[in-house]
Parts: structure tokens; C-alpha cells; sequence
């Protein structure tokens, strides 16, 4: 099986997935002949020609906008935002109409759309370029929020997204893209959206993450199991909304102890959503209470003091250790 | 500022139909007497349902509107130029052209009587549900008109939107787009020199909305919106500009909105009765009937008997719609997803549960 | 005094606000000779002109834009966006410029500006006019989130949001306008921000909400009381950026039971933020795990079905049962 | 389609500097030998800083930065018509004219550098930040407009961005306002043919930037960018316009981006090496340069004294900025807000213990 990175493992995703269906297209800015800012796109436009592979003026609005049109139409299209920090001119479309459309005309017409952008910190880059807010989608009743960890859970995922006959919006972590490599197969394969993954059992902890954070807590992990500390069970929620609370508080119930990691700022993230739902579901199985290591109220600071804001293995197995001492 | 011109441009007015009901002959589009009789016979029933609605309006059987009264020549007229294969995408002013396009009064009662099902406008109909945020509807004319050209169909779309909308950054987005990617998309403003109590002169500095078009590198031309020839014509060519060509269109329906904004509106607080009543002298329907009295399409009788079988269909309408049962609660979590998900599983089950306990 | 509704309230605050600072002015779709659509402005345009109240063309990411220019330069705008539900074309103004401009230009330029803008439902309107969206700007890093309560607190709060040196948005429940007056002090006044209000004690359970809801948990205290099943203490968050934890804590730690209340989608709505803090930092005085009684991650319903979603003073009555149950 | 015109317009362009080095005299602006060699040295300084910083970057000492180099005509003819107590409201691709206001290069590395200190412009050089994303800044530029006009002050507000920029919601949105409230702004458009891999000509339909200005009832120019006389004329009588009649005005400058478009972008991906080349030959600093020669103001050893000299201030600039110390983590908590809130002070207070803890 080939080692891809998560570029080549997306990239390989649309390609499949649009040999499989005419009716997917890609368009954004830059994703044709450039192949994408991230060169995620690449080799898409040499293939499948500008028919299909579309670079649009410079329009958050429009590219959301428009890829509605044409889902409302019949296709199936993936439209790209450059990055996700640059989504919020188009959180209009998203919420009210992407996510409403179906609800509106009561299933007459629908929105099979994926709104596909890099996110997350860790890349020292430009101011807007390290943003997090996936919570602010995830409030948005009829959109769905799906954050891949690593290359095979994101062809997996994509290509489900694209399949789905609903929107759907899907954070790539910037900072994976070329980080690592995982075994990708080469036929297509789908993991179902709403199912969290099980990615280390363990009997002391529960650690909770999504996107770039998946390593880190796994990384944590083994730290903590390294140093006799604990053993730790290892939850990748893979899509945020819907949420699979199941596998979450079976987990919690189990474990008597929850550790939720995310980079976006602390009040209001997903995080909260999670020890909110543990609260309700599995409160009497707690030895301590849920901790959640997050992203400060804050501005994402640029890269010379990005290491501060990013949670990383250390406050991961800080917070473990808090949670055992409680 | 000196120097050598690089581009130049007008904008041209098209008027047909003058207010005394005489004919520009040569401008005159080429309309069976059958075809005029059903364009007037669809304004006086637009019209008449609108009244009607502002009635069960007043009487609370309706919730907050925004009426068509005044601007049937602009609305009908455009409809008119329309296949059944085209699409229509409609902002929330236009009951008119939904009416024309297939959507019952019935359904339309429903929805704007606040029950989510009358927004179940068929497929079939190629006509999408009702836009609220003003602006963002143009977007997805683009992209259907977008789909309609790589699927090889030779369908258009007409989009309607006020001059209020002319202001958002979508409806900028959609006609750039639209001329980048020569899309089968005629934007239909109807210029009804109001947004709620915003002048059309406090709302951008250009004199006309037609011009906006220039900016896009597409065509636009405004026409007298209370002339139905003329917006049945400007609105045909666009449309076939459309199908053969790929080629966008915006059209300014020159108009006013004689009424309130909607029913929650009181336009006397920042406009004058004579001006309002200027402009009711130039109503769309006496035009055209004017129209046709002289061409002898119409005469007193025949006017009260499409008045009168207007307001059969509306009197129908209204009565098949009080037999509407009201919406069970479900209803809320059916069109979230194409499935339910757990998380609207469990709130549905909740719910049901809290009102089972409530009974 | 005078017994005002919170529409007079609002506009009184906002009179006296611009007789007391020149510097402040009043933007928006319809403010000025119409007097906005829920008649707020009523009378500031005869009284200051069009110079300070000032009618927009029909662009929300141009009002708060050009709004945060104004602020920029020396202003203090009051921008009003016609209805919360079409605040979302502002979002990328706000989320990118306003609440960012202080940071990012390290304190040479900053935004003193607040959005007002009616929100919520319970006043059976069309799609897009009942939203609740509050958590998707709370999560925001330097934008602070007001919810007024009551005609009294709606004059305080906004004039301390209009004296603020940073932006706030100002969430006006549009079903409280009309519907309940209060005593109204003539002379100006202020209500700190981030400060929640203890509006009524109790010992057995806190109730917690904001803007709309806070009538019915209060509501829903004097029933509980009355039928002696408990004496709730009821909690007024007034602001949820910044959030007054330690009112709601040091409640909690006395009554051991908390019900937070909102009509938000229930998946990443603020009752979350809510129990995440009390998990964090009282789970060992609980008796019983938060309750949250909230909107449904739906689209909110148009009016014939708006009742089975509000959260109403008989569910609140009920999740307090439950609570005291378990 | 037929009938009556309504409104007529042409678009214009000015050029002064033709690439032989010799001016239309008609057209040059009054620019004393002073002038002009100020003109010349700042342009040659924020070339060689471009230069520097490009080696910087290429070394890991900054992080991506979007390059001058090539549209110095623009940028610089420009800010050179502004007065001290206008405002400039910048994008990203601005070094030039951030340095000619007041920003030292040093605080420019610092930024671009990734730190945000280098981001408090002096609020005195009424020079607002730079700005990420596209296009959303022209709006701050019409609210500063509005204030100055509204504070009596005859200040005016610059602002730059890229024909890409014209494409976004925002853009309409401010010109359609600057034309409404008829405020003393100048939006002026690098039209550097590339919005990264994008084309003019898959930006728009329309052929040019400045008759975008037509759909807002405002005035609309379009000048050769490479021709630092003809843009100073036209920015300076804008200024003017803006000044005395409150009047917004939109300039193209029609340059070219020869660079790639960041450090990060690869353009040989997207576009021609002859297409670069040729651009290449109408640079704007060779062209100033053909001039003065002819009119004596340089010669060779000038050429190299001021290249020397602004090598001598980047090198001073960088060694500067080399020993800036590294900002501390409570730098991210300083300006959330005024005044610290309690959760800020919590998070930070927790940040500085955990960092406490690993030393
Ligand atoms: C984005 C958005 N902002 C504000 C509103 C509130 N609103 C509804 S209709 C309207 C005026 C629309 O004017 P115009 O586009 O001219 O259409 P008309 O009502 O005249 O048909 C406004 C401001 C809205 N629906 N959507
Ligand atoms: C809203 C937004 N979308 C996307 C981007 C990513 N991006 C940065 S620069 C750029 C192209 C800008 O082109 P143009 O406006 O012509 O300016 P130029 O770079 O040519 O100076 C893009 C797409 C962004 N910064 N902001
Ligand atoms: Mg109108
Ligand atoms: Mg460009």
C-alpha cells in the first residue's frame, strides 16, 4: 500500500471520487492550473480540463454561493476555501442557505455541497491564516463538520462527504498536510460520517481530540504509558457535527476521566460541547472532572509566539496528571 | 483628466406600451391576442390575491408579507418570457411570478401564514422556495445557470431581486461571476425606488441600475416596469441572449412599490401621498387594459368576468387552505438531513415526550 | 419613574448617549426617518439629523465595515443591523476587523463600536427573523456578547457598551420589546459588563439564562416556589463575553443543581460554555448533573410550530424536577 | 436592443511617461528636480528592501511576505500625492508606501517576521495595518472618509488594493457607500494582472478596473501603473477632488506583478516566462530613471550613491531589526481588549505557570 501525505491523500480522493460521479467538480481560487495553494488540486485540472476543475474570481460569497446554484441543479460540487480564516464571508451562505435550503422547501431541493478548507495553526504563517473556529459552524443546524487526523482518515471522509446529499464542511489541518504519512489504499473506501474512532484503548483516561490535536493526545498517550503514568484510551471524534456521543461517554464510563484538547479559542469551542454532554450522560462515572486543554481567548498570535497558544503533549499529559491527582 | 478613452458605454430605456394604451408599433413584441389576454388575466389575479392576502393579513390568518400590488407589469411581464424548462429564483416580493410558474395559492397561503410545508415548492417546477436575505439568491442563479450550461441544456434563469439588493456584496459577487463564466442568467431588478424607507437616490449614486452592469462587463438596459410589453420584450431577448449565447443579462424594471413594504410597514412615515399617487396613475393593469379596450380584447363586461373568476380561484384558494390541518411538531427535525441524525433523534424523542406529558 | 418597554428604553439610552458625546452615531438600514423597523431610532433623526443618524444602502458588511472605519478615526457608531439573522454578512468584519484591529495594531487603533440588532423568536415571523445565535460570536476573541433582559437593563447595558473602548454586539430580544415594561430611571445610567445579576435567591437550584429566557426562568422559580417543590436562585448572565463565572459558581456551589436555559440550538449554544465551567469548577458541590433546556439543532421554526421550540417556564419546571430527581 | 439612451460614459487613461523616457508636457505634473529625485530614491529604497527581504525569507529569518518589487511606479507615485495628515489604508503588498509614511523597515521585518509588535503602526502616522483579507479594508478606508469629512478636517484616505480585491462583496459594498455619502476617498486598485494564478481576464469580464467605478456613480480612471507621473497626477487630482468635493474617486493602475505572488507561490506554475519578460523591460524605476538621465538629474555615479545609500539604511534596518529580542507569551493577552477581562487573566496567568513549570 502507498505511504501519501494528507495533499496526496485528498488529492487522490477527488480525483477517484470524480472519475466515479461526473456530476463532482471542484472549484476556488487558485485550485486549477495552480493546483491549490496547498497543491491539493493538483493535477485535477490537467484531467479533468476547466469544466470541471473551475478557478473562480476572488469571492468567499460567490464560490459558496454559486457551488449552492449548482447543487440545487444536480451536481455535486466541492468547493475550496483558500483558507478557512477567509470562510467568514461566506458563513452567510452556509447558514442560510447551504445548511437551509433542504429544510425550506421541505426536500424539494437539497445541497449536496462540500466546502473543503485548511485550517488550524502550527504553520507560521500570516495573520487569518492559523484560524479554528469550527464551533461556529457547528452551531449551524443542517451543516455538518467533519476534521480528518491523518492521510487515510482523510480520503475516507472526504469521499463520504462528497457522497453525502447534504452539506457538508471539511477542515483539513493545515500543518498535517506534509507532516505525516499514513498507509492509503489506492481503491476508494468511505468512513461513515457521525462515528468517532477508537484509536488506543485505555482504562485510566479518556483523551478527546479532532484534527491536528488526534496526534498529540495519542502522542500523549504514549507518554503517560511510557512513564507508568496511566493508560489511556485515544478518541479521534472525526466529525463534529453530527456528534457521536456514544463512543465518548462509553469511554468516559469506562475510564472515570476525560481530557478534550483543541487549539480553537477555549470559551465556546467544541470542547465545551463535549464535557457538557459528559456532564449530562456520564456524571456519576467521573472521578474528576472533565479538563479541557484549548487555545486562549485570544487573537491566534503569529508565529513567534505560536508554540505558546498551540496545546501540545506536554499540557496534554499535564492535564492527565491533573486529572489523576483530583 | 486628459487623455485617450479606453472604453465607452450607454444604457438604453426600452418603453412600448406609452400610458394612453397606444403602442410603439415597431418595438411591439409579437404577442397573439390569446397571449395578452392571459398576461392581463394573470396581473388581475396577482393583484386580487394580493389584496385578499393583505385582508386575512389584517385579520391575523397571515403573517407578515410584502405585496406585489403595483408591480404586476414588471413581474408578469418577465414570467411570461419563461419555459417551463427554465428556472425561476425568486426573492420574497414575488407571488406574481410563483403563481405563474406553478406554485398554488394554497401553498403560498400556507407558507405565508408560517407553516414550513407551503415552502414545498415541486422540483418539477424548476422554481426555487422563497429568499429572505436580500441579495443572496443571485448566487444560486449563477450556479444553476452555470449547471444548466455544462449539462447542455439550453435553459435559462431568471432571478428577480430589488434595487435595495443592488447594494450587497452578493449581488456584486453573483454578476462578476456570472460574467466570467457567461452564464444563461438574466437578473431581473425590479426597481421599485424603495428599500423598506431607503430612497433608491440613498441607495447607491449611480442613476440608474442598469448601469451597474458596465462594472461587470455584461449587458444591461432598463425598461419602463409598468409597461408589460416592454418587460415581456427586454426579458424574451435576454433570455434568448441566454440560451444561445451564454451571455448574462441585468434588466432595470423601472417601477414603484405602491404599497406598504410589507404588512409590517407604514410608508406614510417617510414618504408623501402625492407622490404615491403619481405613480398610481401609472398602474401596470389599467395600461394594459387601456391596451386592450382599444384593440377590443377587452370591454366592461369581460374585465368584471376575469375580475370575478379571479376571485373564484382566490375565494377556492383561501377555503382549501383554512381546511389545512396545523403542523404536527415533527415537522421541525423532517428536513434537517436527508436521514436524521442521533443528536435530532434524541431532541425529536424529547420533545415528543414533553408535550405527550403536557396532553 | 417612568415604566418604559425596552424599545423606549433602548432609544432613550441612545438619546442621551448622543447628547452626551458627540462622538456617537447611529447607522443602519431604516434608522433614520423611519425610525428603524422596530422603531428604536424613533426620534433621533429629527433630533440630531442626518449627519448622526444615518440611513445605509442595504449591505451589512458595509455597515460594520464602514462602521469600524468610523471608530477608527475617532466615532463611536452604534450600527444596527436590521435583524440578528442578517448579521451574518458582518461576520467576517467582525470576527476579522473589529474585534482585531486593537491586537493587531498593538493598541494604536482601536474599535469602540457596538451592533445592535434584535434577536431571538416568540414573535412569529418570517425565516431568518427569530435567530439566536449568539455562541457564534461569543466564541470570538475580542468581541464582547451583551443580552439585556429587561427595559431597565437594556438602558445600562448599552450604555456601558456605548462607552466601551472595545466593540460589543448588543443582542435586543425582539420579544421583549413590547411586551413587559420596568421602572426606567430618566438620568442616564450604567450596568456593568460582566457582571451577571442575581435576579431572585434561592438555595435548591440556579437557574441561569439571558435576554428572553430570563423571564421565564423567573417564572419558572415563582412556580416552583408556589408549588413548594423548590426556591430557585435565578441568574441573569447579562453578558456572555465576558463571562461572570463566579456568580454563577458561587450560586451553584450553594444550591448544588444549575438548569441553564436557552433557545439557541442546543449543540454549541452557550449552555455548554455554562456547564463546561461548572464541571470545571464546582463538579464537586453538584447533586445532579447541568441540565440544559435549549432550541433544537434545527432551523427555527416559522410560526405555527415556534411554540414547540422555545424553551418554555413548564420545561424549565420540569428540568428542575429532574434535576431535584436524580 | 432599441431606443432611448439614458446615460452615456468612457472610460480614460492617462499616461505621461512614455518607456523611451520622455514625458507628454501637456501631462507631467509640477514636480520640482527635488521631487523627483525623492520620487526616485524611495523607489530604488523599496526595491532593494524588496531584494533584501527576499533573501531574508529565502533564509528562515521572515516568513511569507507578498513582494513590491515591479509596481513601485504605482505604489509610490501614489503616496507620494498624499499629505501628512491624510490616511493610508494598506493590503498586504504595500512595504513601499508604509515606508514612505513613516514605517520604519525595521518594525516592517519585525511584522513580517511574525511578530506582532511590528504590527503597532503609530497611530499618528494615521497608516492603518496591513490587512490579510482581500478586499475588506476598503470599507475602513470609506468610515475614515465619512469621519474626516464629518469632523470638518480636509484630510483625505488612500487605499490600495489589487484587482483581485475587486472580485470580493466589499469591494461594491465600499464604493457603492463612498458614493452614497460622497466621501473624499481614493480606491486605488494595483491591477498587477494576477491574483495569484488568477488572470485579470478570469477575474472579471469586465476589460478594465476603472469602469467598475460606473455602477457606483463615482468617477473612474484608469493609468499606465508604470508611469510613477501619470499615476502621481491622477492620485494628486483625486486627492483634490476628495479634499474640496468630498468626492471618492477609483484609479486602475495598470502594472504588473512580477514577482511571484508570495514567497510562497511558484508563478512559473501558471504562468509565461516571455509574458514576465516582457513586463520586465517596462519597469518603472528604469523608465523614471531613462528621464532624469535625459533632464541631467542622474548619472551613473548618482545611480550607485543612492543605491548604496539605501543598501546602507536596509542593512542598518536589518541589523536592528536582528536584535530585537523575541516577544514574550504575554504578548498574546496585551490588546484582546482595553482591559484585560477575568477569563483572559485566568488563561494567561495558567499559560505563564505552565511555561514556568518546564524551565
Ligand atoms: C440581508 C438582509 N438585510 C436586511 C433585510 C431586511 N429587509 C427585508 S426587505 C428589505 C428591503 C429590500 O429592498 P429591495 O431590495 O429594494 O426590495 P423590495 O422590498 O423593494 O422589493 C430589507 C432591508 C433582509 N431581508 N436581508
Ligand atoms: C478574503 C480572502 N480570500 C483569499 C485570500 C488569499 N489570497 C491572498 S492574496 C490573494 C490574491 C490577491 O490578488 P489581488 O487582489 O489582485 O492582489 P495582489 O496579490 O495581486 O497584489 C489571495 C487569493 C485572502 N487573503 N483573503
Ligand atoms: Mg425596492
Ligand atoms: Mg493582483
Amino acid at each position: 500500500m502507498a505511504r501519501l501525505n494528507m495533499v496526496e491523500a485528498i488529492d487522490q480522493c477527488l480525483l477517484q471520487e470524480m472519475q466515479r460521479d461526473e456530476r463532482v467538480i471542484v472549484l476556488g481560487e487558485d485550485v486549477g492550473r495552480d493546483g491549490g495553494v496547498f497543491r491539493v488540486t493538483e493535477g485535477l485540472f490537467e484531467r479533468f480540463g476547466p469544466q470541471r476543475v473551475i478557478d473562480t474570481p476572488l469571492a468567499e460569497s460567490g464560490i459558496v454561493g454559486m457551488a449552492i446554484g449548482m447543487a440545487i441543479a444536480g451536481f455535486r460540487p466541492v468547493a475550496e476555501i483558500q483558507f478557512s480564516g477567509f470562510a467568514y464571508p461566506a458563513y452567510d451562505q452556509l447558514v442560510c442557505h447551504a445548511a437551509r435550503m433542504r429544510n425550506r422547501s421541505r426536500g424539494e431541493f437539497t445541497v449536496p455541497l462540500v466546502v473543503r478548507t485548511p485550517y488550524g495553526g502550527g504553520i507560521r504563517a500570516l495573520e487569518h491564516h492559523s484560524e479554528s473556529m469550527e464551533a461556529v459552524f457547528v452551531h449551524v443546524p443542517g451543516l455538518k463538520v467533519v476534521v480528518p487526523a491523518d492521510p487515510y482518515e482523510a480520503k475516507g471522509l472526504l469521499a463520504s462527504a462528497v457522497r453525502d446529499p447534504d452539506p457538508v464542511i471539511f477542515f483539513e489541518p493545515a500543518r498535517v498536510y506534509r507532516a505525516i504519512r499514513t498507509e492509503v489504499p489506492e481503491e476508494p473506501y468511505t468512513i461513515p460520517l457521525g462515528k468517532a474512532r477508537m484509536v488506543r484503548e485505555g482504562r485510566d483516561v479518556t483523551l478527546i481530540a479532532w484534527g491536528a490535536q488526534v496526534r498529540i493526545i495519542r502522542e500523549a498517550a504514549e507518554r503517560l504509558a511510557a512513564e507508568g503514568v496511566a493508560e489511556a484510551e485515544v478518541v479521534d471524534l472525526r466529525t463534529l457535527s453530527p456528534f457521536d456521543h456514544e463512543t465518548v461517554i462509553d469511554s468516559v464510563k469506562k475510564t472515570g476521566r476525560a481530557v478534550v484538547v483543541h487549539e480553537a479559542p477555549r470559551t465556546g469551542g467544541f470542547g465545551a460541547e463535549v464535557s457538557a454532554q459528559i456532564m449530562e450522560r456520564a456524571v456519576l462515572h467521573l472521578e474528576a472532572p472533565v479538563v479541557r486543554v484549548t487555545g486562549f481567548d485570544t487573537v491566534p498570535p503569529l508565529a513567534k509566539l505560536e508554540d505558546y497558544y498551540q496545546p501540545d503533549v506536554e499540557a496534554v499529559v499535564e492535564a492527565v496528571r491533573e486529572s489523576l491527582r483530583f | 483628466m486628459p487623455i485617450r478613452p479606453l472604453v465607452s458605454y450607454s444604457i438604453e430605456r426600452v418603453e412600448v406600451l406609452r400610458e394612453d394604451g397606444t403602442v410603439d408599433e415597431e418595438l411591439m413584441p409579437s404577442l397573439s391576442a390569446d397571449e395578452i389576454q392571459r398576461l392581463y388575466e394573470h396581473m388581475v389575479l396577482t393583484r386580487r390575491f394580493d389584496e385578499r392576502m393583505f385582508k386575512l393579513q389584517r385579520q391575523g390568518r397571515l403573517g407578515t408579507f410584502a405585496r406585489v400590488t403595483g408591480q404586476e407589469g414588471a413581474q408578469i411581464g418577465a414570467v411570461f418570457a419563461l419555459r417551463p424548462d427554465d428556472w425561476l429564483v425568486p426573492a420574497f416580493r414575488e407571488n406574481g411570478a410563483l403563481l405563474w410558474r406553478g406554485i398554488t395559492m394554497t401553498q403560498l397561503l400556507q407558507y405565508w401564514s408560517g407553516d414550513e410545508r407551503g415552502g414545498a415548492f415541486p422540483r418539477a417546477l424548476r422554481t426555487l422556495p422563497i429568499s429572505i436575505p436580500v441579495g443572496t439568491h443571485l448566487l444560486h442563479a449563477v450556479g444553476i445557470g452555470w449547471a444548466m450550461k455544462e449539462a447542455g441544456e439550453d435553459s435559462a434563469v431568471l432571478t428577480f431581486f430589488g434595487e435595495g439588493a443592488t447594494s450587497t456584496g452578493d449581488f456584486s459577487e453573483a454578476l462578476n461571476m456570472a460574467g466570467v463564466f457567461q452564464v444563461p442568467v438574466v437578473f431581473f431588478c425590479q426597481n421599485n425606488q424603495y428599500a423598506i424607507s431607503v430612497p433608491f437616490t440613498r441607495q447607491t449614486a449611480a442613476p440608474t441600475v442598469a448601469q451597474k452592469a458596465l462594472g461587470y462587463g455584461i449587458f444591461g438596459v432598463q425598461v419602463d416596469g409598468n409597461d408589460v410589453f416592454a418587460v415581456y420584450r427586454a426579458t424574451r431577448e435576454a433570455l434568448e441572449r441566454a440560451r444561445s449565447g451564454k451571455e448574462p443579462t441585468l434588466i432595470e424594471a423601472h417601477t414603484y412599490r405602491v404599497t406598504d413594504h410589507t404588512t409590517s410597514d407604514d410608508a406614510r412615515r417617510y414618504r408623501s401621498d402625492e407622490e404615491v399617487a403619481a405613480w398610481l396613475k401609472r398602474d401596470p393593469i389599467e395600461r394594459l387594459a387601456h391596451y386592450m379596450r382599444a384593440q377590443g380584447f377587452l370591454d366592461e363586461a369581460r374585465e368584471a368576468e376575469i375580475a370575478a373568476e379571479a376571485d373564484r380561484k382566490v375565494a377556492e384558494a383561501v377555503e382549501a387552505f383554512e381546511s389545512i390541518p396545523p403542523p404536527e411538531p415533527e415537522e421541525i427535525f423532517r428536513h434537517v438531513f436527508a436521514q436524521k441524525t442521533r443528536p435530532l433523534e434524541e431532541q425529536e424523542a424529547a420533545l415528543l415526550a414533553r408535550w405527550e406529558r403536557r396532553r
